[in-house]
């Protein structure tokens, strides 16, 4: 929004500005006006189809339109894990950072960098410890409590511990030692949970100032050795769903004073199981809200195969835990390339998305509006798939999304 | 997809079309972006095939109303082709949540920027266009265009477009390039 | 190069060996690399085309004298099949001026890290491999190598090869990873 | 070369080594040995034949054995031009860089970053004040003095002017004002020049200390609006070499006191114009000192082309001023690509390099041994071709050299 006076545009070298035209032909059109100069555009107000791509070789995540495809503006990062969080009452963004005085070398500075979400510019820091956690799937290293006041970030030094910071001051609170487990999930205004190594959940309790009230240890809740869950839950109101590798769904209900586990159900049937069905990529699990439709990022492959892309995405009802519906993951790579030879619903389309191998998807998010879109990022073709969630429709691709995309991220209501 | 070992000749067909289509691929890219991709913003153009095929495809998406009463590509501000960057070096703004006349937000516009002359082929008049950079984050990464219509040395600061011209912002570190219209040139 | 417009034909043409060849190329780089490249150490996997066919390049470079009793890419340390990469995720530090067991110079190595357990083929034998990072420059950007053999999620840090274990290290800054025997875990 | 002593090795969370195996097996090889661990590798000694590659992506130059294609060890970098000096004298690397205490923004800081070429670790920096020029070919921004113990950093503000810093010791010296003259050349170990807007050169002399002493602005030597040279110019003992957009080759002499120019002289006759041969690529110079040959990179085009890859490079004799030789550029991705199979010396190779299109070369340097390597960087392939530089014979590609590969060097002797 610092707007530039045209007059000091052209300063330190002389540039001939040749004399206005004399003379006006009837024929031509007038001539362009002068642009003005130092215009910066504001950022398109929040909507729930917007969905955000981090990039750790380009440092930064991108905001883009899934009804027009457009990038709408970036956030710069640090080194490390990038995953902001978006605060819509406050009309912020909060991105924690690491930074080096030199880059790769020097003295480490960690900040919570909070962002205007109107303009997309840093508007206030706030330094925290130097020991936030960078886990390359970016998944619950950081978490904004309910209320959107106290942001807790993960801590690995290798040691663990949780930061505490007041977004609403914009002050550090403290940081709570936290031995054994590790990442952080919401659970409430004041309270956040996080996994032990014996397959336990640790939470925490916060006062009014952000500082440690209680905590609780629960008993494991599930089987650490033989098939433990993934760090990649997700949330719906008072219930995190966590799935195991073997695609076992241990809900946890977070609304009373002690989390209460809710009997595992399975994603799988014997038929699925037998023909190799699993999970896997990266952010293998979405939750529509009000509909209580789960999405799961499904392939075949050997137990050593949780990170391959998806090859299908399985829908279920929530309420009675039966799958309602397949989507079938169009090729990424395929219907991009017919795409950008102009023919999106013709013959070479039906051809290359047959021929050209699928690269599969690596991740997946789904707005929460009552018109939900679902998307599938597939990080070889840099291409972000966009559905109706609620039809399983494709609706097109976000192209170009980065160099190394990771995180995706729909956080708008 | 197996594991198995790929069997020799598989390979050598893999490769084979792999390298065809490849540089099939660049060459379209480079004709796309008419100015050549190889040149300058140094080794942007490097930014392997991925990148460089989609900047065609953000091209080829279906263009805004071409303004200035013109069609193609010449009239499309995303594309390379556009006629008011016949002397950028660097990404589109108009590809990275800014347009061919503003920054992307968050971004410091520099106040002292590198000059062009570009004919506009609806009026067939010169203008002056001021290739003035957005600042203060990091490479946009998309819709890299280079033309070097009138670029000069370094050494002649206001038309080189090999200076990153971030220099006279807050924050020099390059982001994405404008296209501005200060004016008519010479008539023609 | 010339800078006329290519005929619709042509673009057809060009995009669809392009994109058969891509992907065949895809294929292929998955199949050298053995384990999938769209995993982990995030979106290094997708750096596009051009370096991931490269990673499959610098593994067929002629390989030095094969270590341990063992022909082929099972005993080239530059290779993503070496025996010993059965749960790594990161950049090959035999690419980047090190070698298996030592960080390149200038580098600093991770104390602390992740823990595989790789069949080493020569001897039958299971080994404890500790998969040291090395740590404090940039990104080394040379033969990526995701293999997730026991990889478990970042709660069990000993056995996450998704933790960036250069938290470790003076600078958390991560370059590249080795693969060093500790011993043998159980004779089979 | 900090080496962790084995025992800090695994800390944090237990991990069960089982215990050494017992009896031993007369018929299986012994297990292997555990591993050393700390290693870090040494720099391997310099060389004429390594030659170094900047990438502005990764952030970071990196050094290559064109013998064996191996990489030897890189220097990370911070934002801008990225174009180490490398003193062999003092087995030193001098990285002039730029950072911002947010990465992509906050307060700006440059230095002279002094590297221990054996370790390729950080041994000291100078910090400088924070203006050096950022200019995409990276070219002509800093020198060594010719004693090695002055390094003039241009500065551009856009005003500029030139940093002295004395790296023996270490120190900044302080800074020179040259407006209107831009980037910096050394002429003797106490003299650098600058060029002008006019077409002129500005030459400063430094005292002892390494203050300015004297300055002498010559006239024009070519011919600034009709012809320019461009700023890539090479060194031959006391002779700079530049060319101009047409060929046009103008040396200045600066080993006297004024600097002198010679007759200029023609890289193109009647024939070449004719066919519309001109200069093109990023680095389109290289002179071997000994020899007296000089590396032309050349390919066919338009006026406003001068950026366009070489196709060709052009070798001239110094002392007669005739080409003596073409170098065709292999197709170094067809080439590469062939070699990728395995049939370097094939029928695969001829066919592909004949079916695929050459991408040409952007950069190209030579060593100065009586052995020398001529290297071309294609930069959109991420290739580096090296041939032998007195008979023109292709000997090796090096590859994945980098994502957005720029400033190729062949700094040691």
């Amino acid at each position: 929004m610092r707007r530039m006076p045209a007059a000091i545009l052209v300063l330190s070298f002389a540039v001939l500005l040749p004399p206005p035209p004399s003379g006006a032909d009837p024929e031509r059109p007038e001539p362009l006006p002068a642009d003005a100069l130092g215009v910066i555009l504001p950022a398109p107000p929040p909507a729930p189809h917007q969905v955000w791509v981090a990039d750790f070789v380009l440092e930064r995540t991108a905001g883009f339109d899934a009804n027009d495809g457009r990038l709408l503006g970036m956030l710069s990062a640090g080194v490390g894990t990038i995953a902001p969080l978006f605060s819509q009452a406050r009309g912020e963004i909060y991105l924690p950072e690491t930074y080096y005085s030199r880059g790769s070398r020097g003295t480490r500075t960690d900040v919570v960098t909070i962002y205007d979400a109107a303009t997309l510019a840093p508007e206030a820091e706030v330094v925290v410890p130097p020991k936030r956690a960078d886990v390359v799937h970016a998944m619950a290293l950081s978490t904004l409590l309910d209320d959107g006041r106290f942001l807790a970030i993960a801590n690995f030094t290798p040691a663990t511990s949780v930061t505490i910071v007041d977004v609403e001051e914009r002050r550090l609170v403290g940081e709570i030692a936290t031995a054994g487990c590790h990442l952080v999930y919401a659970a409430g205004p004041r309270r956040f949970f996080m996994i032990c190594g014996d397959g336990s959940l640790l939470q925490v309790t916060l006062d009014e100032a952000g500082h440690e009230q209680a905590r609780i240890r629960t008993p494991p809740f599930f089987a650490i050795l033989e098939d433990p869950v993934t760090e990649k839950a997700v949330r719906r109101g008072d219930e995190w769903i966590f799935v195991s590798f073997d695609g076992l769904v241990h809900s946890v209900d977070v609304a009373g004073e002690t989390p209460r586990f809710a009997e595992p159900w399975s994603l799988l049937d014997e038929a699925d199981r037998g023909a190799s069905w699993r999970i896997g990529g990266v952010q293998h699990l979405a939750v529509h809200e009000a509909s209580g439709r789960l999405y799961s990022l499904m392939h075949r492959g050997g137990p050593d195969e949780h990170k391959v892309p998806g090859t299908e995405i399985w829908v279920y009802d929530l309420e009675t835990r039966r799958r309602v519906q397949t989507i079938g993951i169009r090729n990424l790579l395929g219907a991009f390339l017919a795409q950008q030879t102009g023919t999106p619903g013709g013959a070479l389309l039906w051809l290359l998305e047959r021929v050209v191998p699928n690269p599969g998807v690596d991740s997946i998010a789904v707005s929460q509006d009552a018109d939900p879109r679902l998307f599938g990022l597939s990080r070889s073709a840099g291409t972000v798939a966009v559905w109706d969630a609620r039809s399983g429709e494709f609706l097109r691709y976000l192209e170009n999304v980065g160099i190394a995309p990771g995180a995706l991220q729909a956080p708008w209501r | 997809m197996s594991r198995s070992e790929t069997p020799s000749w598989e390979r050598h067909l893999d490769r084979w079309a792999e390298a065809a289509a490849r540089q099939l691929a660049r060459g379209l890219s480079r004709r796309s972006l008419l100015g050549r991709l190889g040149a300058t913003l140094a080794g942007a153009a490097a930014l392997p095939l991925l990148p460089v095929s989609r900047v065609s495809a953000a091209s080829s998406d279906p263009a805004p109303a071409a303004p200035e009463g013109l069609d193609g590509p010449e009239g499309d501000p995303s594309s390379c082709q556009y006629w008011r960057h016949c002397a950028i070096d660097g990404f589109l703004c108009s590809c990275c949540g800014g347009s061919h006349t503003a920054c992307p937000p968050g971004t410091v516009m520099s106040p002292v920027t590198w000059i062009g002359t570009c004919r506009n082929p609806a009026d067939g008049r010169q203008y002056v266009i001021s290739y003035n950079d957005c600042c203060g984050k990091h490479l946009c990464g998309r819709c890299l265009c280079n033309r070097n219509e009138g670029d000069r040395p370094a050494y002649l600061p206001p038309k080189s477009n090999d200076i990153n011209w971030c220099a006279s912002a807050p924050s020099t570190v390059y982001h994405c390039s404008t296209a501005i219209v200060l004016g008519v040139a010479t008539e023609s």
